[in-house]
C-alpha cells in the first residue's frame, strides 16, 4: 500500500478523454517518475492529485485519506505540495518573505490571524525560512524581489518554498526544465538528500533522462493518458516500447 | 519602540508631531495677511484630514495591501456616523457609546458584504461592492428615512429619548464632559492658533490606528495579504485559505471606515445619507491612490490633500484674487484675474482633475513617491558635496 | 398586459441608451483593459456636439425693434440666425430643426480627433500601469473635460430638441387592438433605438467579420507577443480608442433630445455604465449589450406601481440587485471572458 | 540612468556589415541594472549559432534586444539585419524587418485557439508558410486547432511557438530553449525541423541549456557569462574545449 | 457672542452651490450677494435699499463696519455645506450664514448655525420642514414653501381647469417631495380634485420616460411634477415628449403642472415649459418699483435679469443688516428679536411678514406659466397670478408643519 493510491482515474475535456483508468501507486519515501510524450497527461494527473481538477471517474487516495473534492490548500495541508511547470512565486515579495510564508503555513494551518505580531519577531520562522534558503543556496539573494530573479531561480525558490513546508509527498512537474547543467545536478543532489534525510516521497514529471534515471526508484510511463508500463529504471530504459513512444535514439 | 523598526519607530514619532503640532504646522501665516486664505488650522479642517486620514488607511490596508479593490466603503462610514447619531438620539451626547458601536456595526456589515463579495475577484469584486454600497445610499436617502431621516440627514431633536442626558451636560458631543466643539485659542502676535477638544480626539485616534495599521503591515496577516495580491494560486498551494484573509482585511477597513464615519458625528452630531454615495466611496479611493497605495501615509496625504483642496480653494474668490494681485497696474492686474478665475472658487474641480493627472503621470508612486525623489535628490546632493570635499582632506 | 408591453418598449429605449454606453466602454475597458472614468465625459461630450452645433447654427445677427422694450427698459434687440438669412426662413429654421441629425456627422470627425489626442496622449502611458493609476488619471480627465465643458457651457441643462418631425409620440396600443393612449411612445426613442441597433450592428460586424478584432484581444492579452508577429499594436489601440469614443459620442449626440444635455450627464451615467459592462463580462461585446437591455427592462418593470407596492423602493436598487444575483451565479458575469480583470 | 541611444560613434555598418546579422556594442538595461554589457557578434546568412550560458547569463535578454522588444531596454549600439538597421526599429517593425522571436515562456496567447493563434502571425506581411504546410510539420496542432491555446500541453504549446514563427516569412529564427520540456522524441522531431529550416536558408540563433545537443547541430557558438561574451568561435571548438566546458557549461 | 465683530469691517458667509447641477443657481446667487454687499457699502445705485420700507440702513456698512464677505461651495451636500459654512464661522469669523439651493443643505446649515451661534438666512428651500419640523431660533427663511405654493396654486387650476379633475403625481423620492406633494394634492383635493396616483421616483433618475408611459392610461388628466432642477427638467421634456400635452382624456385636455418653478430650470427644459403653470417666489417682470429697481441694478451690473435666487438671497441680505441696524448690534440675539414678528414692504413682494413663530416669510407668491412666444433668452415666464399674502397663510401649528420646535435664540460662545 503505497502513501498515494490513484485507482481508475479518467479526466475528459471536450473531446479529448486526457486521462483513463489511470492507476498508479506511489510507495513512502520513494522517488517515483511519471513520464511520457508531451500530451500524455502528466500534468493532468498531477492537477487532479492537488485539487485543481476533479477528475471524472476513480479516486485518490493520499495516505488512506481521499483527497477528491478538497481545496487546493487543504490537500495541501494534508502534506502534499507541489511544484509548477512555469514557476508560481510570490513575485512582488522578497525571496526571504516566499520562504516564510510555507513555513507560516507549515505552523499555523490554512489561516491564522496573527494581525499585532511582528512578522520577523517569529524567531522560528524566520531561522527556519534562512536556513532553507541556506540550503536552497540562494541566502545571498534573500533581500532581492523575487520577480526579477532569472527564471533558474525563481524554480529554484519554488522549489524551497515547497520543502519548506515539510510535505509529506513533493509533487515536481518537470524541475529542471530551462534550468543551466551545473544547476540541474545541484538539484538533483538536493532532491537525492531531501529523499534520503527528510523522509519526503517524491513524485517527478520530467523529459531531462539524466535527471529521471538519476533520481526514481521506480517510473511510470504515461501514453495517451493511460500507464504504458511501470517498472523500475533499468528496465525502462531497455523497454523498446518505451523507447518508440518516447525515449527515440537518444537515450 | 513599541515593537516597531527603526524605521517605523521614526514613522510614527513623525506622524505624532505633525498631527500634535497640526494647529501651528496648518496655520503658517499671520491672520489678515493676503496668504491667510492658505491656512487650514481652523478646527473643522484638522478635523476632516485625521478622520479622512483614518478611513483612508484603513481603506488601504484592504486594497494596498490585497489589491482588492472595493468601490462600497463609504457605506460603512455612512453606518458608522448614523450608529452615533442615534447613541446621542437614545442616550445622551457622551461619544462613548457611539464610537464603538459605530465600529461594531460597521463591521458586521463588512462582514456581511465582505463574505458575499469576496466570492469574486477584480473589477467583479469591485462592482459587488459598489452594488451594496449604492443599495445602501439610495435606501438611506428615501425608503429607510424613519431611520436615516433621508435627505435632511439624522439629527437630534430635543424631543429625542436622550435616556442618559443629565441636567448640566453639554448638548454637543462630548467625551464625559469634554466638550468637542470647544476651542482655546493662543494669540502669538499676528498669529492666530486654535486648538480644538474635537481635533486633539481624533488625533490620539489617528495615532492608535495608525500604529495599528504599522503592527499589521508588519504582520505575519499583513505578509499574506500581501501574498494574496502577488499570487494567490501559490498561496492556495502553500496550504493558505486566501479568502478568510482577505475577508478580515476587508472587516478591519470596514472597522476603520466605521469609526472615521462615527468621528465625522462625534464632530458634527449629523449624518447624511450622502456619505454612502458612490462618489464618496470614490473619494477614499483616489486618496490611497494619490496618496501612495500600499504605503503607510500615502493614503493620509492623500486625504489632506483632497480636503485642502475641497475647503480652501473652493473659497478663493475673484475679490480674494484683486486683493492679492492690487499691487499689479489695473489691466495686468484684470488680466492675471481672468487667467486664474477658472481655477479658483467654482473652478477647484478643475485643479483638482489636473493635479490627479499631474500626479499620476509624474509620480506613479503618489504623493509618498514625490517625497521619496525629493530625499533622493537631496541625499544625491549631499553625497556630490561629499564627493566635491573629499580630495580636500 | 398592456402595462408590460409598455414597459417593455420603455426598457428597449432604457436598454439602448445603456447599451450604447456600455458599448464604447466595453472596447476600451473590456477589451483593451483600461479602466476608463473618463468614458461618461465622451458621451457628454458627444451631447455637447449636437449643443454646439445648434449653437452653431443659431449663430444670429441683430436687430433693433423699437416697439418692444427688453427686461430694462431699453429697444429690443431682435436675433436672426444667419443660416436663416441665407437659406431663406423657412430652409433655415428647417436646417436649425434637424441640428441633432446633422450633429451625427459633425461629431464623428470630432469624438475620433477626441478619442486620437486621448489615447496618444495620455492612455497610451498607462495601459502597463495598475488599474487604480488608470482609474486615478482618468478620473481626473473626467473631472477637467467636465469643468471645461461647464466653462463654456455653464450647469444648466440646455434644451435640444428633435426635429419637429420626430415629436410626439404614436400610438402602438391601437395597433395591437388595445384603446388609444394605452400603449403611446414617442418618435424620437423609436428612432433611438433603431440608431442603437445599427450602431451596435455596426460594431460587431467591424469586429466579427475583419480580424481587427482578433488582434486586439490578442494584443490586449500580450503586447508583447503580438508585437513580436509583426503586428503595430498601438495603432489599432488608437483606432479602437477612436471607435469607442466616436460610439460614445453619437450616442451622446443622439441621447441630447430625450434628455436635456448638462455638464454632468457623464458622471450620472458613469457608474451604471460599469455595472452594465461588469454584469455582461468583461471582454464581452454581445455580454455588454445583453447587459444594457436587461438591466433597462428590468429597471422599467421595477417602476411599475404594481411592483413598487409590492416592494417599496425596488427601483431605487432593482438595477444593483440584479447585478449582485448575476455576479454571484455566474462569476464572470453574463458571458464574460475567463482572465480579463479577475485580477 | 537613462542613458539615450548614443549613434554617433558611427561606424557605417549598413555598408560594411560584415555579416548578415550584426550587433554592435550592444548594451541594454532593465530599469537600472545592466544586464547586456557591451556586446558584438555576427551570424552569417544561413548558419545556426548557439548562444549559450549559465542561467542569468543574459541569453534571453539579448535575444529579446535583438528582436527589439520594450524591455530590457537598448541604450546603445546597433544591430543590422541584412543592411536594416533594427536598433532604429520597435519590435514590431524588426519582426516585419524578418525577425522571429519564439520566446522563452512560450507567449501562447489566451483567449486565442490554436488556429487563431496561428492566423495571428499571418496579419502583418510578410507572410510565411501556409498553415497547411505547419500542420504537416506539426500533425499534433492540427489536431488540436480548436483548442484554446494555452491549455496545450507543454511541449505542443512549444511546437505551437515555433510554427507561429514559421507562419511569418523571418530571415532570422531567435529560438529561446525550444527543448525545454519536450520529450526526447519530440526533441529529435524539432532537431530535425531546425535542419530543414535550416536548409529553407532561414538564419538561426539558439539559445539551449542542453549545451552539447545545441553545439551539434551549430555551426557556431557565442557564450555568455554575465551580460558578456566569454567565447565567439565555431561550435566543435567549444565540444574540443574542456575548460571552457567546464567553467560555463559545466559539461 | 460667536465672532462678535471687533474691527472696522463685518464678515457675511455666502454659502452657494458652485459645483455640481446647480452651480449656475449658485453663482446667480453669488452675484446678488455682491450686488447687496456693493449697495450696503454705499456702493452702486443702492438698489432696493431705496425701496425698502425700513430706512435704518444707510449705505455705510452695517453699524458703520464696513461688509466684507467670504464665499464656499456647498457642493449641493449636507456634509460639504456644513463644513464650507464651519469654516466661515470658525476661519473667517462670519457672524451670518446664507445661501444654499436645497432643502436638505439649508436644514444642515440651520442646524449648524443654530449650534455655533450665528445667524442664518435660508436661500432657496421650499420644503416645509425647513420652518415646520425642522425650525430654529437662529435661522430665517425669505423664500416660500410647499404649502405656500399648493395654496397659491389651487385656485388657478380651478379657474384654468376646474374642479373635476384626476391629478397623478410623480414626486422625487425625498423629503422635500415629499411635503410638496402633501401640499398640493391636499390644497386641489380641496377643491374637488381627486388624486389618482402618487409616484416616487428616485433622485437619481435620469430618464423618467417608465414613469410617464403608465400616466395616460390611468385616468388621470393632470401630471403634477414634484421635482426640481435636473430632475423636473428630464421629467418635464420626457412627459412633453411622450405627447402627453396634445392628448385628451376624459374629454379634457391634459394638463401638467410643475409647482415650483424656477427660471433656470425654466431654460433648462426649452421650448417644453410653454403654458405650463407653476408657482414661484419671484419674478424679473413684476411691475412694482422694488422689483424694477432691483432688475435694474441688477441688469445694469450683469447684463441679464436675476433670478428668484438672486433676489431672495439680495432681500436676506438687506434684511439681516437691517435687522442688526435696528437691533444695534450683531448678536444673533439682538437680530432674532428685530427680525421676529418684522413688518416691512418694498422688497418686491407686496407687504411682508417675517412671523415670530416659525421664521417664515408671508408675503405674495407668484402663479407663472412658461411664455408661448418669449421675446428673449430670460422671458420664459409669466406671471398670471399675484396671490395675495393672505391667502397663503395657515397657521403655526398647521399639521403640515408640525413637530418642530423653534428653540431659543443662540448667541454662541
Ligand atoms: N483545460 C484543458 N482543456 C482542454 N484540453 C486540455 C486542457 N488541459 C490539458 N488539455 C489537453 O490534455 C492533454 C494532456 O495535457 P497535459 O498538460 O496533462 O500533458 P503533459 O503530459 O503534461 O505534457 P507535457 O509533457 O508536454 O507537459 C493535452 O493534449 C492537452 O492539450
Ligand atoms: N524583468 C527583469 N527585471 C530585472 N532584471 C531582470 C529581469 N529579467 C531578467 N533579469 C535579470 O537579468 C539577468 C539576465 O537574465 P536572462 O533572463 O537574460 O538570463 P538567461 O541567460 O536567459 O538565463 P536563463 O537560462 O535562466 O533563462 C538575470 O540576472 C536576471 O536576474
Ligand atoms: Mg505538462
Ligand atoms: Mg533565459
Amino acid at each position: 500500500m503505497g502513501i498515494l493510491e490513484v485507482k481508475d482515474v479518467g479526466k475528459r475535456f471536450g473531446g479529448l478523454q486526457a486521462l483513463s483508468d489511470v492507476n498508479l501507486s506511489v510507495k513512502e519515501n520513494s522517488v517515483h517518475a511519471i513520464i511520457g510524450p508531451n500530451g500524455a497527461g502528466k500534468s493532468t494527473l498531477l492537477n487532479c492529485l492537488v485539487g485543481k481538477l476533479i477528475p471524472d471517474t476513480g479516486s485518490v487516495m493520499f495516505d488512506g485519506q481521499s483527497v477528491l473534492g478538497r481545496t487546493p490548500y487543504e490537500i495541501n495541508q494534508m502534506g502534499i505540495s507541489r511544484v509548477f511547470q512555469t514557476p508560481e512565486i510570490f513575485g512582488d515579495l522578497t525571496v526571504m518573505e516566499n520562504m516564510m510564508i510555507p513555513c507560516f503555513a507549515k505552523r499555523d494551518g490554512a489561516f491564522r490571524m496573527h494581525a499585532i505580531e511582528n512578522m520577523m519577531a517569529e524567531k522560528d520562522i524566520v531561522e527556519k525560512a534562512e536556513a532553507m534558503l541556506v540550503d536552497m543556496n540562494m541566502a545571498d539573494k534573500k533581500d532581492m524581489h523575487s520577480a526579477s530573479m532569472s527564471r533558474g531561480d525563481k524554480r529554484r525558490l519554488e522549489i524551497g518554498m515547497c520543502l519548506a513546508q515539510e510535505p509529506r509527498l513533493l509533487l515536481l512537474d518537470e524541475p529542471t526544465a530551462g534550468m543551466a547543467r551545473a544547476d540541474t545536478n545541484n538539484t538533483i543532489d538536493l532532491l537525492k538528500q531531501i529523499s534520503d534525510e527528510r523522509e519526503i516521497t517524491i513524485a517527478i514529471i520530467e523529459h531531462d533522462m539524466h535527471v529521471v534515471f538519476s533520481l526514481a526508484n521506480r517510473i511510470t510511463v504515461l501514453a495517451q493518458g493511460t500507464p504504458l508500463v511501470e517498472d523500475d529504471p533499468e528496465n525502462i530504459r531497455g523497454n523498446p516500447k518505451v523507447r518508440e513512444a518516447y525515449l527515440g535514439e537518444t537515450a | 519602540m513599541l515593537g516597531l523598526n527603526k524605521k517605523d519607530t521614526s514613522l510614527m514619532i513623525v506622524v505624532a508631531i505633525l498631527a500634535l503640532f497640526a494647529p501651528f504646522i496648518l496655520n503658517p501665516f499671520p491672520e489678515g495677511s493676503a496668504m491667510a486664505q492658505f491656512n487650514a488650522g481652523y478646527p473643522d479642517l484638522m478635523q476632516r484630514f485625521v478622520i479622512f486620514g483614518i478611513f483612508a488607511i484603513g481603506f488601504n490596508i484592504l486594497f494596498g495591501l490585497t489589491g482588492y479593490l472595493s468601490f462600497g466603503h463609504a457605506a460603512f462610514l455612512g453606518i458608522g456616523s448614523y450608529s452615533v447619531v442615534w447613541m446621542y438620539k437614545l442616550l445622551d451626547y457622551n461619544v462613548i457609546w457611539g464610537l464603538p458601536l459605530a465600529i461594531i456595526t460597521s463591521g458586521l456589515f463588512a462582514l456581511l458584504i465582505g463574505y458575499v463579495s469576496l466570492r469574486r475577484s477584480g473589477i467583479y469584486f469591485s462592482i459587488l461592492t459598489l452594488a451594496f454600497a449604492q443599495m445602501s445610499f439610495n435606501l438611506a436617502y428615501s425608503v429607510l428615512t424613519p431611520i436615516t431621516n433621508g435627505e435632511t440627514g439624522l439629527q437630534v431633536y430635543t424631543d429625542d429619548a436622550q435616556v442618559l442626558l443629565g441636567a448640566n451636560e453639554a448638548t454637543s458631543p462630548h467625551l464625559f464632559g469634554i466638550v468637542m466643539n470647544s476651542s482655546a485659542k493662543l494669540d502669538l502676535g499676528p498669529w492666530s492658533f486654535t486648538f480644538n477638544n474635537g481635533y486633539y480626539f481624533c488625533a490620539i485616534i489617528l495615532l492608535l490606528v495608525f500604529y495599528l495599521a504599522i503592527r499589521i503591515f508588519r504582520s505575519p496577516f499583513g505578509m499574506m495579504l500581501r501574498a494574496i495580491k502577488s499570487n494567490q494560486t501559490r498561496l492556495n498551494y502553500t496550504g493558505l485559505n486566501p479568502r478568510p484573509y482577505a475577508l478580515a482585511a476587508f472587516v478591519i477597513s470596514g472597522m476603520y471606515a466605521g469609526l472615521a464615519g462615527g468621528l465625522m458625528a462625534a464632530m458634527d452630531p449629523l449624518a447624511g445619507a450622502e456619505r454612502m454615495q458612490w462618489t464618496a466611496s470614490g473619494e477614499v479611493v483616489l486618496m490611497t491612490i494619490l496618496g501612495g497605495t500600499g504605503t503607510l501615509i500615502g493614503p493620509v496625504l492623500g486625504a489632506g490633500f483632497i480636503k485642502y483642496f475641497e475647503n480652501i480653494f473652493s473659497k478663493i474668490n475673484d475679490n480674494i484674487l484683486h486683493q492679492w494681485f492690487a499691487f499689479l497696474p489695473d489691466g495686468l492686474e484684470d488680466f492675471v484675474v481672468f487667467i486664474i478665475h477658472p481655477f479658483i472658487g467654482k473652478g477647484w474641480h478643475l485643479t483638482l482633475g489636473i493635479l490627479f493627472m499631474l500626479v499620476v503621470i509624474f509620480l506613479p508612486g503618489g504623493l509618498v513617491e514625490g517625497g521619496q525623489r525629493i530625499k533622493r535628490a537631496l541625499s544625491r546632493k549631499k553625497d556630490a558635496d561629499a564627493a566635491k570635499t573629499e580630495p580636500a582632506e | 398586459m398592456d402595462a408590460i408591453i409598455l414597459q417593455i418598449l420603455n426598457g428597449l429605449d432604457k436598454g439602448s441608451a445603456y447599451a450604447l454606453i456600455a458599448l464604447g466602454l466595453t472596447l476600451i475597458f473590456g477589451t483593451l483593459g483600461v479602466v476608463n472614468f473618463a468614458h461618461g465625459a465622451l458621451f457628454m461630450i458627444g451631447a455637447f456636439c449636437a449643443v454646439t452645433l445648434s449653437k452653431i447654427l443659431n449663430l444670429s445677427f441683430e436687430t433693433i425693434d423699437p416697439t418692444k422694450t427688453d427686461f430694462l427698459g431699453n429697444p429690443l434687440k431682435v436675433k436672426t440666425p444667419y443660416v436663416m438669412e441665407w437659406f431663406g426662413p423657412e430652409t433655415g429654421a428647417a436646417i436649425i430643426d434637424w441640428a441633432v441629425p446633422l450633429a451625427i456627422l459633425f461629431s464623428i470627425p470630432i469624438m475620433i480627433a477626441v478619442g486620437f489626442i486621448m489615447e496618444r496622449g495620455l492612455i497610451k502611458h498607462f495601459y502597463k500601469r495598475a488599474h487604480a493609476d488608470q482609474i486615478l488619471v482618468t478620473f481626473g480627465l473626467a473631472i477637467v473635460l467636465q469643468e471645461v465643458v461647464k466653462y463654456f457651457f455653464g450647469a444648466n441643462p440646455i434644451p435640444t430638441g428633435a426635429p419637429d418631425a420626430f415629436k410626439g409620440s404614436f400610438d402602438f396600443g391601437v395597433l395591437l387592438g388595445y384603446d388609444p393612449n394605452v400603449i403611446i411612445y414617442p418618435y424620437w426613442r423609436m428612432v433611438y433605438f433603431f440608431f442603437a441597433a445599427l450602431v451596435i450592428g455596426g460594431v460587431f460586424a467591424f469586429l466579427q467579420f475583419t480580424t481587427f478584432g482578433m488582434v486586439v484581444r490578442a494584443g490586449m492579452a500580450d503586447r508583447e507577443t503580438v508585437g513580436l508577429l509583426g503586428i503595430n499594436i498601438d495603432k489599432r489601440f488608437t483606432i479602437m480608442f477612436g471607435i469607442a469614443a466616436a460610439v460614445a459620442g453619437i450616442a451622446g449626440v443622439m441621447y441630447a433630445p430625450i434628455n436635456s444635455p448638462n455638464y454632468h450627464m457623464g458622471m450620472d451615467f458613469l457608474v451604471l455604465s460599469f455595472v452594465v459592462v461588469v454584469v455582461g463580462g468583461m471582454g464581452s461585446l454581445p455580454g455588454a449589450v445583453l447587459a444594457g437591455f436587461l438591466l433597462g427592462i428590468l429597471e422599467s418593470f421595477a417602476s411599475m406601481n404594481q411592483i413598487k407596492s409590492l416592494i417599496p423602493g425596488i427601483d431605487q436598487i432593482i438595477i444593483y440587485v440584479v447585478a449582485i444575483i448575476i455576479l454571484l451565479t455566474r462569476p464572470r458575469g453574463l458571458m464574460g471572458r475567463k482572465g480579463v480583470m479577475e485580477e | 540612468m537613462n542613458v539615450k541611444p548614443d549613434f554617433s560613434k558611427g561606424h557605417n555598418l549598413a555598408e560594411t556589415a560584415p555579416a548578415f546579422l550584426s550587433i554592435w556594442n550592444m548594451e541594454s538595461y532593465y530599469g537600472e541594472s545592466y544586464i547586456v554589457q557591451n556586446i558584438s557578434f555576427n551570424v552569417h546568412e544561413g548558419e545556426i549559432l548557439a548562444l549559450l550560458g549559465r542561467n542569468g547569463a543574459g541569453k534571453t535578454s539579448t535575444l529579446r534586444s535583438i528582436a527589439r522588444m520594450d524591455s530590457p531596454q537598448v541604450t546603445h549600439g546597433e544591430i543590422w539585419l541584412d543592411h536594416q538597421p533594427l536598433h532604429l526599429m520597435k519590435s514590431h517593425e524588426a519582426a516585419a524587418a524578418g525577425i522571429g522571436l519564439v520566446p522563452e515562456d512560450r507567449c501562447i496567447i489566451p483567449g486565442l485557439t490554436v488556429e487563431e493563434n496561428l492566423q495571428l502571425a499571418q496579419i502583418a506581411p510578410p507572410i510565411g508558410w501556409s498553415l497547411d504546410r505547419l500542420y504537416e510539420l506539426f500533425p499534433r496542432l492540427g489536431e488540436r486547432r480548436k483548442q484554446e491555446g494555452v491549455t496545450l500541453s507543454g511541449g505542443e504549446q512549444q511546437m505551437l511557438a515555433i510554427a507561429r514563427a514559421l507562419a511569418r516569412d523571418i530571415k532570422v529564427l531567435l529560438l529561446d530553449e525550444p527543448y525545454e520540456g519536450l520529450a526526447p522524441v519530440i526533441v529529435d522531431e524539432i532537431e530535425k525541423t531546425l535542419r530543414i529550416i535550416k536548409e529553407q536558408g532561414i538564419t538561426t540563433i539558439l539559445v539551449e541549456q542542453n549545451a552539447v545537443r545545441a553545439l551539434e547541430l551549430a555551426d557556431r557558438s557565442v557564450i555568455l557569462d554575465t551580460g558578456g561574451i566569454v567565447f565567439d568561435g565555431s561550435a566543435n571548438e567549444v565540444l574540443s574545449n574542456e575548460e571552457l566546458r567546464a567553467e560555463y557549461l559545466a559539461i | 457672542y460667536t465672532n462678535e465683530p471687533t474691527g472696522s469691517s463685518v464678515t457675511l458667509g455666502f454659502n452657494v452651490p458652485q459645483t455640481g447641477p446647480y452651480a449656475d443657481e449658485g453663482a446667480d446667487e453669488l452675484r446678488a450677494y455682491e450686488l447687496a454687499v456693493e449697495h450696503l457699502n454705499g456702493g452702486g445705485d443702492g438698489g432696493m435699499m431705496n425701496t425698502f420700507s425700513s430706512k435704518a440702513l444707510s449705505g455705510n456698512g452695517i453699524l458703520g463696519k464696513k461688509v466684507e464677505f467670504v464665499t464656499g461651495d456647498t457642493q449641493t451636500k449636507s456634509d460639504a455645506a456644513r463644513a464650507s459654512a464651519k469654516s466661515m464661522i470658525e476661519k473667517d469669523g462670519a457672524v451670518m450664514i446664507t445661501g444654499g439651493s436645497s432643502s436638505g443643505v439649508a436644514i444642515a446649515v440651520q442646524g449648524l448655525c443654530q449650534e455655533a451661534g450665528v445667524i442664518f438666512m435660508a436661500g432657496l428651500t421650499h420644503s416645509n420642514d425647513t420652518t415646520g419640523k425642522d425650525k430654529k431660533a437662529n435661522g430665517f427663511r425669505h423664500f416660500f414653501n410647499g404649502y405656500m405654493s399648493g395654496a397659491a396654486l389651487a385656485p388657478v387650476l380651478k379657474n384654468l381647469y376646474g374642479t373635476d379633475r384626476n391629478a397623478y403625481h410623480l414626486t422625487a423620492d425625498y423629503t422635500w417631495g415629499w411635503t410638496q406633494e402633501e401640499s398640493i394634492a391636499a390644497a386641489t383635493e380641496a377643491m374637488g380634485w381627486k388624486t389618482v396616483n402618487k409616484v416616487r421616483t428616485p433622485l437619481a433618475a435620469t430618464d423618467f420616460s417608465s414613469y410617464i408611459a403608465p400616466v395616460l392610461n390611468s385616468g388621470a388628466d393632470v401630471l403634477v411634477l414634484n421635482h426640481y432642477g435636473g430632475n423636473m427638467v428630464n421629467s418635464l421634456t420626457n412627459a412633453v415628449q411622450f405627447g402627453l400635452r396634445d392628448k385628451v382624456v376624459n374629454g379634457k385636455n391634459f394638463e401638467i403642472v410643475v409647482p415650483l418653478y424656477s427660471r433656470l430650470m425654466a431654460k433648462g427644459a426649452g421650448e417644453n415649459v410653454k403654458g405650463i403653470h407653476g408657482s414661484t417666489n419671484w419674478h424679473w417682470s413684476l411691475q412694482d418699483d422694488a422689483s424694477k429697481a432691483f432688475v435694474k441694478s441688477f441688469g445694469t451690473k450683469y447684463g441679464f435679469p436675476p433670478s428668484q435666487a438672486a433676489h431672495t438671497v439680495y432681500c436676506q441680505t438687506l434684511l439681516y443688516a437691517d435687522a442688526c441696524e435696528r437691533a444695534g448690534t450683531f448678536n444673533p440675539c439682538g437680530v432674532v428679536e428685530a427680525l421676529e414678528g418684522f413688518e416691512f414692504d418694498g422688497l418686491g413682494n407686496g407687504p411682508t411678514l417675517y412671523r415670530a413663530e416659525d421664521h417664515q416669510c408671508f408675503k405674495d407668491v407668484l402663479v407663472v406659466r412658461g411664455k408661448e412666444n418669449p421675446t428673449s433668452e430670460f422671458d420664459l415666464l409669466e406671471v398670471v397670478e399675484v396671490t395675495p399674502a393672505a391667502q397663503v397663510t395657515y397657521a403655526p401649528d398647521h399639521p403640515m408643519f408640525a413637530g418642530g420646535n423653534l428653540g431659543t435664540c443662540n448667541p454662541g460662545a
